[in-house]
């Protein structure tokens, strides 16, 4: 049966029935876009237990013709890494709407509520699409499309500034979009399969310069996606405007979508094009870790703060996709699911004290864990995650990632430790100035978590331990198809034999 | 000459069959022209409307017949190409012009009576009896009838004579707005001295042309373009000439000043036949001329164009940021739009390319056409006290005020700015890929950059009309006439249905491209 | 271009004539100046001299003129025709009379919005 | 038609143009030149002389035998006018209208037909200064170029008199214009040429008519053939030149002296005099090539062979002229000035339907002359046509009927107002103590009367 | 020989284009399109001649019938503002800046 084109089409009616709801009554709304989500988790869940670890690289796979005379096709199929990808989606949207109960429904500016759960539900259908999508074309027709509800979800629930970052936002991806489309027009035109299908388009393109050209053009556009260095500054203002549930999906789940792009079109597309340029990306990925690191120590605003944080952790990311080394591929998709697992967990937080406090800058608060203990520890453990503590999922994917940066380029990853410094230095400052010392007048009647939140925050947390514990099924299911990325990348193979040891070391702390 | 006359001339033979679509159109306008003569007030608009529509309807079934007969020669010897670029784009102007002729329906967007100075007491004793020019419809017919000789001309004569029948009646519409009059008068007159001058251009390059090849037949300058004699100047200063005549059609940069004004003067029903309907013609005609008659010349003026296209596009963009009202920003999207345009007609060379080029072309014509009419529709329908409120900072918060309009409008913007799932990414993508593949990166790239700009002013105004809050007393939304809401729907849906399913347009365009010009 | 000699020829000497009789009027005939002599003659009262670069007319003589150039533009087209009328046969009478109507149709419409009518 | 141009006599055509040595041309300019400046002073006393005869007057009969010096006199007195040149005048323009005016006039003559070939000094040429492919065009575009003197001349006098003049004039004039060239065209049907010389040739002798058996003999002259056009022209002719009953633009009740209101009686104003009395040899002339069978001698004289051959045609066209411009006299004398309205519908209204109607009529004819024409489908247009015409026609008439009544209903009811109260209309009167103008102060001033 | 007229219908074509550049007067303005109009015609029936066919004549005649077309309509407009704004001049159209 069709699994993707349900998983799309379920959320895509679940917007339909939302946006249908009547008005006045949100709650019922609400509810809906809650037990829309849920289902889709439980089907995706159901789809991961018929997924065959062993078995063929692409499943679920389906291919329809689109539009012929372009040559596009509705192809979707999952291998692991998009496998794992959609399940991060899907689990963090449910834990999302539940988080956002409330967020719509400021009654100063009377937005409409429904249309905000839309929305979410049509992100949802869309951020399934696009990790499932093998049609380069179709990849791109989501990865533009994205843009729009996210686009109105910042733009008209954010916070003050939320136009400008909204357009800034909008503009960003745009452009890097739009340089990718002629680079995708390019290969289709250069290759001549009369196809978009990626699985054909392998190795179509032979000569290097072209390569290279068109590599740039999808790089600059993922780059732009996934804030790697220079291209990183509208994520920021973003993710600081946004409300909390889309910046957790915007940071978690959207700019995924970069490295996944990364992964799956620059590597397989242009192997030997990604690596000649393999340096400059170590290059600029290092500065983004260090630089990321020290400018979030710097900020005043926990938002941007946790936004910066994620800048310095896509540095890691990209440095595990292009150090072409099995485990760092590994753990760089490691790294994408549980980044996206940790850092929604600190905006949701940081978005249950903004909605208590009122404020978002990290001087307002002082002494929280006094009043809100579960807030404060929750809050801790969703740090400690960031800075990848050893025994929290995180730690799992930085371990590999810098382990397989070692093995083809030493100094890169030396320098990326002192990320790992850094963040310590960040988060636990971050928690120190906020949580711990005297508390402040302002957060004396601070309310804990109340049932709905403990019921956002648990998930997330039981996700961080779990896997930090026992990455295995994850890393089961992306080791073959990092392995056959990386076979048509022609880097030098491994045996998966780390990923056990790393998980030894994980237990043994 | 006497000898000449002497020699005995034997009738031409013409294909009526064959111009049935035209001449239906245009017997239409003259029998419109004769209810204005022979009926009373109170019965014209009730008889010219349905001849109007339903000319057109008629006229559209006989193109989608011929189509469908697969006719494909020049008719009425060689004068008129009746191919498959003339049948699709036939069928694409009549489409439009019934959708825009259900907007200049609703008639309080035409003024009383055009003789009357405005502010007179007679302009205000014309409206409180009501009355209004019904001579709009013969006019909107011949216009519609010009616009579609032009691009299935095939003799650069009667290009000339259908150029002008084209233009004549909408030097009319435009002056012919109900409010902003002033305004109204002075894009028609603006608009009539500047295309008089155009067509001036165009005409002397007919001459040289003429002085060339001995002949204005398109295919005869073609053949003598094969064998190029002493007389290259000629040739090449009446292909400038000629080209600059038509660019001045379509409003390619630097001879795109008269678009912002006609479009922001000119009632907005109008504008909308405008940007939809000559837009198209002209391009067709362009191209005809350019690949027909010109085709052997590419290489000297493809790096022309490019240059044009590349001013066009950036001129487009960049100027289409300062604006503040809404019409001139759509006026200087569609100059953008023909800069977009212009990159594919660029891309000749190996026939398929051709082809690809030119269902592009057709394909980005069809999907901009229905963007448009239905933004245009829009905004007729946001009023204010003096009319239509144009200006940008009225339109603040429109998105509270009723969601549904803005949705739709923001669905439009974003189809020009070329968003995927609209029918404007298609289009972006059926023009700019040909010009890949003819080597046209560098093009496609500043392209590229320069929608990215256009973005920006799309952005602006969906900001403007979601995320600010409405000014006090703003503008009041005109309860929609069934025309007008019929419109707005129809592009909706042709916007939205193009961008998922555009096959089966694609396939059309691409049959009728398949044929290429005939010669 | 021989058969126009004799025109110019014709030409030349009634221009000289005209010229002639104009130039020479000043000095045949008496200087007697009376400043009422060289006003412009309006019945004895004050003249009103129309402005330099003209005065404005009614409107009425502007459609006479337009409607003096269409018929003048059909009668171009009638004169070719019906020269060669017998070589085009039939279909110069069929096209013809699609023509005549439709220039027939325009000065109905004239003719029915008063555009013939002085008054 | 081919039997029609093999014709005895000497008929030229096109191909005998363009070979005359430049002397000869010269000469017949002169001769056309002399012939008109002569034919205008003694027109003007015939003109004078008839009409008094018909009005039981004398006329002039102190200059001359029969008084037939007077227009001498007049052209002399006029020499030996002061010559003003008016205070507010455009100079450049006002001394150039009337020459404008008077050239064309003369030109048009370039293309009328005095005769068949003749040996002139030895050298064999056409009596006839030159024709062209497109010989009638010539005349109304010369017809067109003296408007401009019309237009000029009132223009340039920038007074309200003039310039309305100068205005109505050319209305009344170009309106005219139309319905001459209209007129034509019938004649061009037949002769399927524009050249004046082979249109005489043609109308050496009717052909014949063949509809089915019986051949129906037709009339030589146009004027007979195609009485409508005939007719038709002969009152366009009147229009044209600006003569009763169309004189508007002297209409001396309402403007004055019209266009050449500022133009005193002095030699420019001889210019205007002489090219209205030139304009009618014109018109006259084109209506005796065109429609009376050009100089070829009627009927019974055209039995003796001779008639046709050498000199003694121009003759005949000297006689069809003076029969022609007498008509123009016998219509001044029995004619009033009809309203410039009247005019104007006149000419637009009646004469351009009828002509339109009348031409497809004409058409529709001769295509079921024409070699392999498929009658039916002639006959079926012919039907459309005439029925078109009556429909139309009636549709007018009937509206025409019910404007005509109203106005009529308007102006009674006015005329009853205004019989209540005298000053109601409001038309301006010039207050009666209206100080008498005697310019301003300045030089030494000759007392105007005194001459 | 036909160069001469060829150039001549140049100049008058340059002429009216410099005229509807640099004048103001929209009726001086509309008179300088027709020059440029008439220059064509001019050019036409030269080429006619050259080529010794008869198009560019009749191609003439239709030139004529587009200029007096476009005086009918272009003196309707140009009127129209005139009455109203008692001024025929381009510049004092100045409701729609740039």
């Amino acid at each position: 049966m069709p699994w993707l084109s349900i998983l799309m089409g379920v959320p895509v009616v679940g917007a339909l029935a939302v946006a249908a709801v009547p008005k006045g009554s949100d709650k019922l709304a609400k509810q809906l876009t809650l037990g829309v989500s849920l289902v889709v988790l439980v089907l995706t869940l159901a789809m991961a237990a018929q997924f065959d670890r062993s078995g063929a690289r692409y499943q679920f796979s389906e291919v329809h013709d689109w539009i012929p005379s372009f040559g596009v096709h509705y192809a979707v199929a999952v291998d692991g890494i998009a496998l794992v990808l959609i399940a991060l989606a899907v689990v963090l949207v449910p834990i999302v709407v539940l988080a956002s109960w409330h967020d719509a429904d400021r009654p100063e500016a009377k937005r409409s509520v429904k249309t905000y759960f839309a929305l979410i539900l049509v992100l949802e259908a869309m951020m399934i699409g696009v990790f499932a999508a093998t049609d380069v074309f179709l990849f791109y027709v989501f990865f533009e499309a994205m843009l729009i509800p996210m686009y109105f979800m910042i733009g008209s629930y954010g916070g003050a500034q939320r136009s400008y970052a909204a357009v800034k936002f909008l503009l960003y991806s745009l452009f890097g979009g739009l340089l990718m489309l002629v680079a995708v027009i390019a290969l289709y035109a250069i290759a001549a399969k009369g196809t978009f299908l990626q699985p054909e388009l392998l190795g179509a393109i032979k000569d290097p310069t072209t390569q290279k050209w068109l590599f740039l053009g999808f790089f600059i556009a993922f780059a732009v996606k996934a804030p790697v260095w220079p291209f990183h500054t509208w994520l920021p203002d973003a993710a600081a405007q946004a409300p909390a549930g889309a910046a957790v999906l915007l940071v978690g789940v959207l700019d995924k979508v970069g490295t996944y792009g990364m992964l799956r079109f620059c590597l397989e597309l242009f192997p030997d094009a990604a690596k000649f340029f393999t340096p400059l990306i170590l290059t600029l990925s290092v500065i983004g870790i260090v630089y990321g690191a020290i400018v979030a120590i710097g900020q005043t605003d926990m938002k941007r703060l946790i936004a910066y944080t994620s800048i310095s952790h896509f540095g890691f990311i990209t440095m595990g996709v292009f150090a072409m080394s099995a485990d760092a591929g590994a753990g760089a998709t490691l790294y994408m699911v549980n980044h996206g697992f940790s850092t929604g967990a600190l905006f949701l937080l940081a978005g249950f004290l903004i909605n208590r406090r009122g404020s978002q800058y990290i001087a307002d608060y002082g002494g929280v864990q006094k009043v809100a203990p579960v807030l404060a520890g929750t809050f801790l453990v969703a740090g400690l995650s960031s800075l990848s503590l050893p025994g929290l999922s995180t730690f799992v994917s930085e371990f590999l990632v810098l382990i397989g940066t070692f093995e083809n380029y030493v100094v890169p990853a030396v320098i990326a430790l002192s990320g790992m410094v850094l963040a310590a230095v960040y988060i636990l400052w971050m928690y120190q100035r906020m949580m711990g010392g005297p508390v402040q007048e302002s957060v004396k009647a601070l309310p804990d978590l109340n049932l709905r939140e403990k019921f956002v925050v648990a998930p997330l947390i039981a996700l961080l331990v779990v896997f930090g514990f026992f990455p295995k099924p994850l890393l089961d299911v992306v080791n073959p198809a990092v392995h056959q990325t990386l076979t048509t990348v022609h880097a030098p193979q491994f045996t998966p034999a780390i990923p056990v040891t790393a998980e030894k070391k994980g237990a043994g702390q | 000459m006497s000898t000449l006359t002497a020699a005995a001339i034997e009738a031409p033979k013409i294909e009526y069959g064959e111009l049935a679509p035209m001449l239906l159109v245009f017997g239409a306008a003259i029998i419109g022209v004769l209810v204005e003569a022979f009926t009373p007030r109170y019965l014209r608009k009730s008889i010219q409307m349905p001849i109007t529509i339903l000319s057109m309807v008629g006229a559209l079934a006989l193109t989608i017949w011929q189509g469908a007969q697969g006719v494909r020669n020049a008719a009425a010897m060689g004068a008129v190409a009746v191919d498959g670029p003339s049948l699709f784009i036939w069928g694409a102007i009549l489409l439009l012009a019934i959708v825009s002729v259900l907007l200049i329906n609703d008639d309080d967007q035409f003024v009383a009576q055009a003789a009357a100075v405005p502010g007179s007491a007679e302009e205000d004793q014309a409206i409180s009896e009501g009355g209004a020019h019904t001579e709009i419809y013969p006019l909107v017919l011949f216009a519609v009838g010009g616009m579609m000789l032009f691009p299935a001309s095939n003799d650069l004569l009667i290009m000339f004579v259908a150029l002008e029948v084209m233009s004549l009646p909408l030097y009319l519409l435009c002056g012919l707005a109900r409010r902003r009059r002033l305004l109204s008068q002075e894009a028609a007159m603006k608009y009539f001295l500047l295309g008089a001058f155009s067509s001036a251009f165009f005409l002397y390059g007919t001459a040289l042309l003429y002085g060339f090849a001995g002949s204005v037949d398109l295919s005869a300058i073609d053949k003598a373009l094969a064998t190029v004699g002493g007389q290259d100047t000629l040739l090449y200063m009446g292909a400038a000439t000629l080209g600059v005549g038509l660019l001045f059609k379509i409003g390619a940069a630097p001879f795109q000043a008269w678009k912002p004004d006609v479009y922001q003067g000119s009632p907005t029903p109008i504008t909308a036949l405008m940007a939809s309907g000559t837009l198209i013609a002209a391009f067709g005609a362009l191209l005809r001329v350019f690949w027909v008659a010109l085709g052997n010349l590419d290489t000297q003026w493809t790096p022309v164009l490019w240059g044009v296209a590349i001013l066009t596009m950036i001129v487009g963009a960049v100027l289409a940021i300062t604006q503040t009202d809404i019409k001139r920003m759509l006026a200087y999207s569609s100059i953008a739009h023909t800069g977009f345009l212009l990159t594919a007609v660029v891309a000749t060379g190996k026939e398929a390319q051709n082809v690809n080029a030119l269902s592009g072309i057709l394909f980005y014509l069809v999907t901009y056409g229905f963007a448009t009419v239905g933004a245009f529709a829009v905004v007729t329908m946001i009023r204010d006290a003096g009319g239509e409120a144009g200006h940008l900072s009225r339109w603040a918060g429109l998105g509270k005020r009723s969601p549904a309009l803005a949705g739709i409008f923001a669905l439009f913007l974003l189809a020009f700015a070329g968003i995927p799932l609209t029918s404007g990414f298609f289009g972006k993508y059926a023009v700019f890929a040909p010009a890949v593949a003819a080597g046209g990166v560098g093009l496609v790239i500043v392209g590229v950059v320069t929608s990215a700009m256009a973005a920006f002013f799309y952005v602006r105004v969906i900001v403007l009309m979601f995320f600010s809050d409405p000014a006090p007393e703003g503008p009041t939304i005109a309860l929609p006439s069934m025309g007008t809401a019929a419109v707005v729907t129809l592009a909706a849906a042709a916007t939205v249905v193009l961008g998922v399913f555009p096959q089966p347009v694609l396939d059309l365009a691409h049959s009728a491209a398949q044929s290429l010009f005939v010669r | 271009m021989e058969l126009y000699v004799p025109i110019v020829v014709l030409a030349v000497i009634a221009a000289g004539f005209a010229v002639f009789s104009v130039g020479i009027a000043p000095f045949t005939g008496p200087k007697r100046w009376n400043r009422a002599k060289l006003d412009a003659y309006e019945c004895g009262i004050e003249p009103t001299p129309q402005p330099v670069g003209g005065g404005r007319f009614p409107l009425k003589y502007m459609i006479t003129a337009m409607l003096f150039i269409v018929f003048d533009i059909e009668i171009i087209f009638l004169y070719p025709w019906a020269v060669a009328f017998d070589q085009l046969g039939v279909f110069g009478l069929v096209e013809m009379v699609l023509f005549i109507v439709t220039v027939l149709v325009a000065y109905a419409y004239v003719w029915r919005r008063r555009g013939l009518d002085w008054d | 038609m081919r039997a029609l141009l093999a014709d005895p006599a000497g008929a030229p055509t096109l191909a005998d143009f363009g070979k005359d040595p430049l002397w000869i041309s010269i000469i017949k300019a002169l001769f056309i030149f002399v012939f008109l400046m002569l034919g205008v002073l003694f027109g003007v006393w015939t003109e004078r002389k008839l009409i008094s005869r018909m009005q039981h007057r004398y006329g002039p009969n102190r200059a001359g035998k029969f008084g037939l010096l007077q227009s001498v006199a007049d052209g002399l007195k006029m020499g030996l006018k002061e010559d003003i040149l008016p205070r507010t005048v455009d100079k450049v323009v006002y001394i150039l209208a009337p020459i404008i005016i008077a050239v064309p006039a003369f030109l048009s003559y370039s293309i009328i037909p005095f005769g068949p070939m003749v040996s002139m000094f030895g050298v064999r040429t056409p009596l006839q200064l030159t024709d062209l492919p497109v010989a009638v065009l010539v005349v109304l575009a010369m017809a067109s170029i003296g408007v401009y003197g019309i237009v000029l001349a009132g223009w340039g006098s920038r007074s309200p008199y003039a310039v309305l003049g100068g205005l109505r004039s050319t209305a009344q004039v170009i309106s005219y214009e139309i319905a001459m060239g209209l007129s034509f065209v019938a004649v061009f049907l037949f002769a399927g040429t524009l050249s004046t010389s082979e249109i005489v040739a043609k109308q050496a002798s009717g052909g014949t008519w063949d509809l089915g058996s019986i051949s129906i003999p037709l009339p030589s002259w146009y004027a007979i053939l195609l009485i409508p056009s005939f007719l038709i022209y002969v009152i366009t002719m009147l229009g044209e030149t600006n003569r009763v009953p169309f004189d508007l633009p002297e209409g001396e009740g309402e403007l004055v002296g019209g266009f050449h209101t500022e133009y005193s009686s002095s030699l420019k104003f001889a210019m205007f005099m002489l090219a209205e009395y030139a304009n009618v040899f014109t018109v006259s002339g084109l209506c005796i090539t065109l429609f009376l069978g050009g100089w070829r001698a009627p009927w019974p004289i055209s039995l003796w062979d001779g008639a046709n051959v050498g000199w003694w045609p121009m003759l005949w066209f000297f006689v069809k002229l003076a029969l022609v411009f007498a008509f123009f006299i016998w219509v001044r004398a029995s004619l009033p000035r009809i309203r410039y309205d009247q005019l104007m519908a006149f000419g637009w209204k009646i004469l351009i339907p009828l002509n339109l109607a009348w031409i497809l009529v004409v058409a529709t004819v001769r295509a079921t002359r024409v070699e392999g024409a498929d009658k039916t489908l002639v006959m079926v247009i012919a039907a459309v046509v005439v029925v078109g015409c009556l429909a139309i026609y009636f549709r007018f008439d009937t509206v025409n009927q019910r404007r005509r009544e109203a106005r009529a209903a308007e102006v009674e009811a006015e005329f009853e107002r205004l019989r209540a109260e005298p000053t109601a209309g409001g038309f301006p009167v010039p207050a009666l103590d209206l100080p008498h103008y005697h310019g301003v102060n300045g030089r030494k001033e000759v007392p105007s009367g005194t001459n | 020989m036909t160069t001469h007229y060829l150039v001549l219908s140049a100049l008058l074509f340059a002429i009216g284009a410099v005229g509807v550049l640099v004048r103001r007067n929209a009726i001086v303005v509309f008179m300088c399109v027709e020059l440029m109009l008439n220059a064509c015609n001019l050019a036409f029936v030269t080429f006619a001649r050259q080529h010794g066919n008869l198009q560019g004549q009749i191609i003439a005649f239709f030139v004529m019938i587009v200029a007096a077309a476009e005086v009918v309509v272009g003196l309707a407009i140009i009127v129209t503002i005139f009455r109203t704004r008692r001024s025929a001049s381009v510049d004092d159209a100045n409701l729609l800046k740039y």
